[in-house]
């Protein structure tokens, strides 16, 4: 039997993180039990032609038990204003779980998480416990300290970086990267964020050595592999879909 | 998980000689080849899958962004990014003819010496037909061209005609300031079958950058948004020509089928729809068959062209 | 009640020699003779008023079911209703005239001479120019034909600058292969100003009843569902001619319009979206002004046809 | 200063009628106060392209101290179905009163509806006390009754007819008006309903040389008199706006 479902999903609960950013329960029984870290759903917000499409999301946290699964999203445009509007009861469609989802190898893993970047890295940071889990987080500002609340009960260690050093250290979590690398022993590193980010990590992973996937975005239509809306270049010259080949790819795989 | 249904008799059709359990198609593009949507669909269950716009060599498709939302439709610009003929026949093919479903193959060509070679290429592979796509409007050669000159178009048909024993379906560009002239041409080159419409030509721009939202400049719309203009079209060309038409364009549910074969479309095709929802292409023959029951009609040809003029 | 808004001197343009408080103008049929917005909107606030579709006798229109509501956009077939030329000279136009605004009258004709004929009775009638409509798709004779064809465009067009001393616009019609033909054709006989685009032709089906649901079967579709259309054509028309573009089709919102004016429109028309929101010409207008300001742009002209390609 | 409001409004209360009729209380304080009997307002329901254009509604009671009006409506498609959704606090677009309202004139006036045509004549009823109103109502069936207990608080006599003899007589109002001519001395007929009734009332009052005017539907985009949508032919040969030289008609003017 199949892993995917299109099911329709009630809101159970959502909350405010920050000013923009928002924490999305949804019962969805089937794809919370199951999806693997790294995964997304595509939801279908309003049984409307506006949006028309589905809006794809990382999944933070899936409880199967409980049939329910986490999606943090932040609020940028038409669909994601429409959901932060929902409340417990209203329904949504959940496609899912659609994806790859990260490998989970290395005993010493590090999370290196961009922005909104941080959410599918947030299920695998769980996933990879007991193993001591670093991560290393970038954001604009202070607005994004609620990842650090919520990375904590997942990581031992917990680095930060802002654009602005209004929290963490001022500038790129690549600027502070070298730095971490030269003084632990990784074995592993997981990557998602803005693409010059991701860039540069598998960049410095790769002179080091370190295994690296990197978690990609892209514009999505069907998330099943068959519209080629969102496929990119892989480094051997073949083009991969990056909602079924990925999200998540080795670096070496999609980034030269 | 896949949606269980099984389409009744009243819903069998046959499209140029191609036996079809329902009269619901696939367009070309959105349903990849078919295997993509098995979590969802029993292919069995669909008319006929039209995979994927192939072409002789593989093609990359266009670089940036390839869709962009619009109100009730979408724009893409994929570019026929496909595998080519070669790859489709050896890794492709053999598990998709497992299926029973007709697979009919849309072929795009830069030349009219290619859409020959494509349908040499295809002949004696199994497929059930077809479908020459005269219309995309993002490879900046051939494509456009070919679609939008009843000369050229005619051109394409007879020489796959001459190369194929297989129903030929010639798909129309809507983006023609005489639809049924087109579909004249395509007929009397020969088509066995007119599908129509392909996408319409259009632009989206991001006022922030000041660029274009598609990588490719402007793209095909679909979607909702044009279910106006397709089903005018396939309605003039319907009453037009002899041959069957098969309708597309924003069809969402078994009621904006039911305008189609009003209209006089003789099966139709759902795109974009598999977007939303991907078990789309038998939920619209459902909704078709409920149509059919509450009405107590025997069969669907109990519909087709029967629109009622004043 | 009165939207109160004054538009600041940075959104000021000259079409074609008419000079506009704004960019904004109101598309044919969507604004009546203007007054009848009166209530919500302070006309001299407005780029310019373009009256409904105008003919030498008046006209009753089409019968029947005249519009259709659509995914996110509507079919029409008013069939050009309105009360002849005499009618609005004596019994419109003095009202309208002493609103401090432009007035352009879109005209229709049945064949060359008619259009000539209109321009002549409106020579000397204080409007600020003439819309010459070649596009309007609900009228059997006429309309469709001059509009779909370079020659005759141009011959409609070349019969109104000989018979008028006013700015002369040419309304397209997007119903065509080659929208860029089309606007050469009447930039060549001599239009000072380019506006489209005019309505798709488009079509909805009552699968109660199996009767098209519009009194004319057939009926023009507006609103956002066209706006890709709409910009891709204004792109491909603004960048081959040298005579000013109204970019209109589907025009909501003050980033709408910043799209068309990107995409190389000197002014803008709001139609549709006066169904909507009655302050539309208004609103529009000062979503651009706000714009600009944020963007600390000096005036519209600085971003019109500014779109950077890759 | 114009009479003429495009106004945000809020639900205030909405309650069932019958299975499928809706009571919508909206907060619109420049149209109650403003509003006349048999004038309508143009309900702009979501702020989305779906769907698209307003929708008319003939207003069935405003309240112009609280700043209130209310409309009952039939849940018919895809606008009424959003309404029917609707709670207190919920938002539309209220653009009115338009149109032009019905003339209270006679002393015994009779009013003949039917189906949700009774609405616009609610109101009027209430405007015409304490004059003795006689309605005489049509409906499908009993679950129409609710229309009944409306009409018992401003009328003095209620005829009922039902398609299917579920309440009042069976039959049409058209076949009970000649009857209720003969028996009482009205000066002043006003009907709306579906168009074959409005010709029959018609032609009876024309008969009986009684002044009748109805109000007419037609289906509208702008509500402003500019889109001519809505027109219908005059029996003088020249065209009605419904949505402002109607929606109420001397029967002589719009029906042969
Ligand atoms: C695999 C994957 C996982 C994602 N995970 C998250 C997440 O966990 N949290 C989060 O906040 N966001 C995530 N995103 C981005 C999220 O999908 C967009 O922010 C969202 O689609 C915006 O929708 P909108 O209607 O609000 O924006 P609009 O701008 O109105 O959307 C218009 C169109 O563009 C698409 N779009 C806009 N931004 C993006 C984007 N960044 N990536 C892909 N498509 C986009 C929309 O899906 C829609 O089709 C993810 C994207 C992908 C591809
Ligand atoms: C002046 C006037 C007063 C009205 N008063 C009432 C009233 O008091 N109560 C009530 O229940 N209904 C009334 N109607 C009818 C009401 O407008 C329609 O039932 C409503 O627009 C249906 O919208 P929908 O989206 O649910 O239906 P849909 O069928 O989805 O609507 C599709 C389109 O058709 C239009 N439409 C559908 N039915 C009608 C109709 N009967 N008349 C005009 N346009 C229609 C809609 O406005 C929309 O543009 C009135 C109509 C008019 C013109
Ligand atoms: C993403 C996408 C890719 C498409 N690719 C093709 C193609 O390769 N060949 C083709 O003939 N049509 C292609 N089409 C057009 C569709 O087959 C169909 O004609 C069109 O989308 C209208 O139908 P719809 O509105 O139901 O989507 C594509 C459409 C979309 C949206
Ligand atoms: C109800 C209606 C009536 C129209 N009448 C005319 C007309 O008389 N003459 C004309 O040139 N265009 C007419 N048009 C077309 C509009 O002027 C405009 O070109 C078109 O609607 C696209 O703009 P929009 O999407 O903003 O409405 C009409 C459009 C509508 C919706
Ligand atoms: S989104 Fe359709 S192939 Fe990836
Ligand atoms: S609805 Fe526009 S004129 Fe009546």
């Amino acid at each position: 039997m199949s892993g995917k479902f299109a099911e329709p999903a009630r809101v159970v609960s959502q909350v405010s993180l920050s000013d923009e950013v928002r924490r999305l329960t949804l019962a969805a029984p089937g794809t919370a039990a199951a999806l693997r870290p790294g995964q997304f759903v595509h939801l279908k917000i309003a049984d409307s032609y506006e949006p028309l499409l589905r809006r794809p999301f990382s999944v933070t946290a899936a409880d199967p038990a409980a049939g329910t699964l986490e999606i943090i999203y932040r609020i940028v445009g038409k669909g994601t204003g429409l959901m932060a509007a929902m409340t417990a009861g209203d329904g949504v469609n959940c496609l899912g779980p659609l994806g790859n989802g990260f490998t989970p190898q290395g005993q010493r893993p590090l999370l290196v998480g961009g922005g909104m970047g941080l959410a599918p890295l947030l299920m695998l940071a769980g996933a990879l416990c007991p193993r001591p889990v670093t991560v290393l987080m970038g954001g604009r500002d202070h607005r994004e300290l609620f990842w650090t609340d919520l990375f904590a009960g997942v990581c031992h260690n917990t680095h930060i970086t802002t654009d602005d050093g209004s929290m963490g250290r001022q500038g790129l979590t690549v600027d502070l990267l070298p730095e971490l690398l030269a003084q632990n022993h990784f074995d592993m590193i997981y990557s998602c964020g803005p693409q010059p980010m991701l860039a540069a990590v598998a960049r410095i992973a790769a002179l080091r050595q370190i295994p690296c996937q990197v978690s990609l975005e892209d514009y999505m239509a069907c998330g099943l592999g068959a519209c080629l809306s969102c496929t990119c270049a892989g480094t051997d010259g073949k083009r991969r879909k990056v909602c079924t080949d990925g999200p998540v790819f080795w670096a070496g795989e999609v980034l030269a | 998980m896949q949606c269980r249904w099984e389409a009744k008799k009243s819903l069998a059709v046959n499209i140029a000689g191609i036996a079809m359990k329902t009269p619901v198609m696939v367009a070309s593009g959105t349903f990849g080849f078919g295997l993509e949507f098995e979590d969802f669909v029993d292919l069995s269950q669909v008319g006929a899958v039209v995979v994927k716009g192939t072409t002789l060599l593989p093609r990359a498709g266009n670089s940036g962004r390839r869709i962009a939302e619009t109100p009730a439709g979408m724009l893409n610009c994929i570019g026929l990014e496909n595998p080519g003929v070669e790859e489709f026949l050896t890794a492709i093919l053999p598990e998709l003819s497992r299926r029973d479903v007709p697979v009919i193959v849309n072929i795009s060509g830069n030349t009219v010496e290619e859409y020959g070679e494509l349908a040499a290429c295809l002949e004696g592979s199994g497929v059930a037909g077809l479908e020459v796509n005269i219309s995309c409007p993002n490879v900046k050669q051939g494509g456009i061209a070919f679609g939008t000159c009843p000369d050229s178009a005619a051109a394409v048909v007879r020489m796959v005609k001459a190369n194929s024993t297989l129903p030929v379906i010639a798909k129309l560009s809507p983006n023609v300031t005489d639809i049924v002239l087109m579909a004249k041409a395509v007929e009397g080159a020969g088509a066995d079958a007119i599908s129509l419409i392909n996408t319409l030509l259009g632009m989206a721009i991001d006022i922030h950058s000041w660029k274009p939202v598609l990588g490719n400049t402007v793209g095909g719309l679909s979607g909702p948004a044009v279910k106006p203009v397709a089903l005018r079209m396939v309605w003039q060309v319907a009453r037009a020509v002899a041959v069957p038409v098969i309708g597309m364009g924003g069809i969402m549910t078994g009621e904006d089928a039911v305008e189609f074969l009003l209209a006089g479309a003789a099966a139709v095709s759902v795109g974009t729809a598999n977007f939303i929802d991907p078990t789309a292409p038998v939920s619209v023959a459902a909704g078709i068959q409920t149509y059919l029951e509450q009405r107590r009609l025997n069969h669907v040809n109990d519909i087709v062209g029967q629109l009622i003029l004043a």
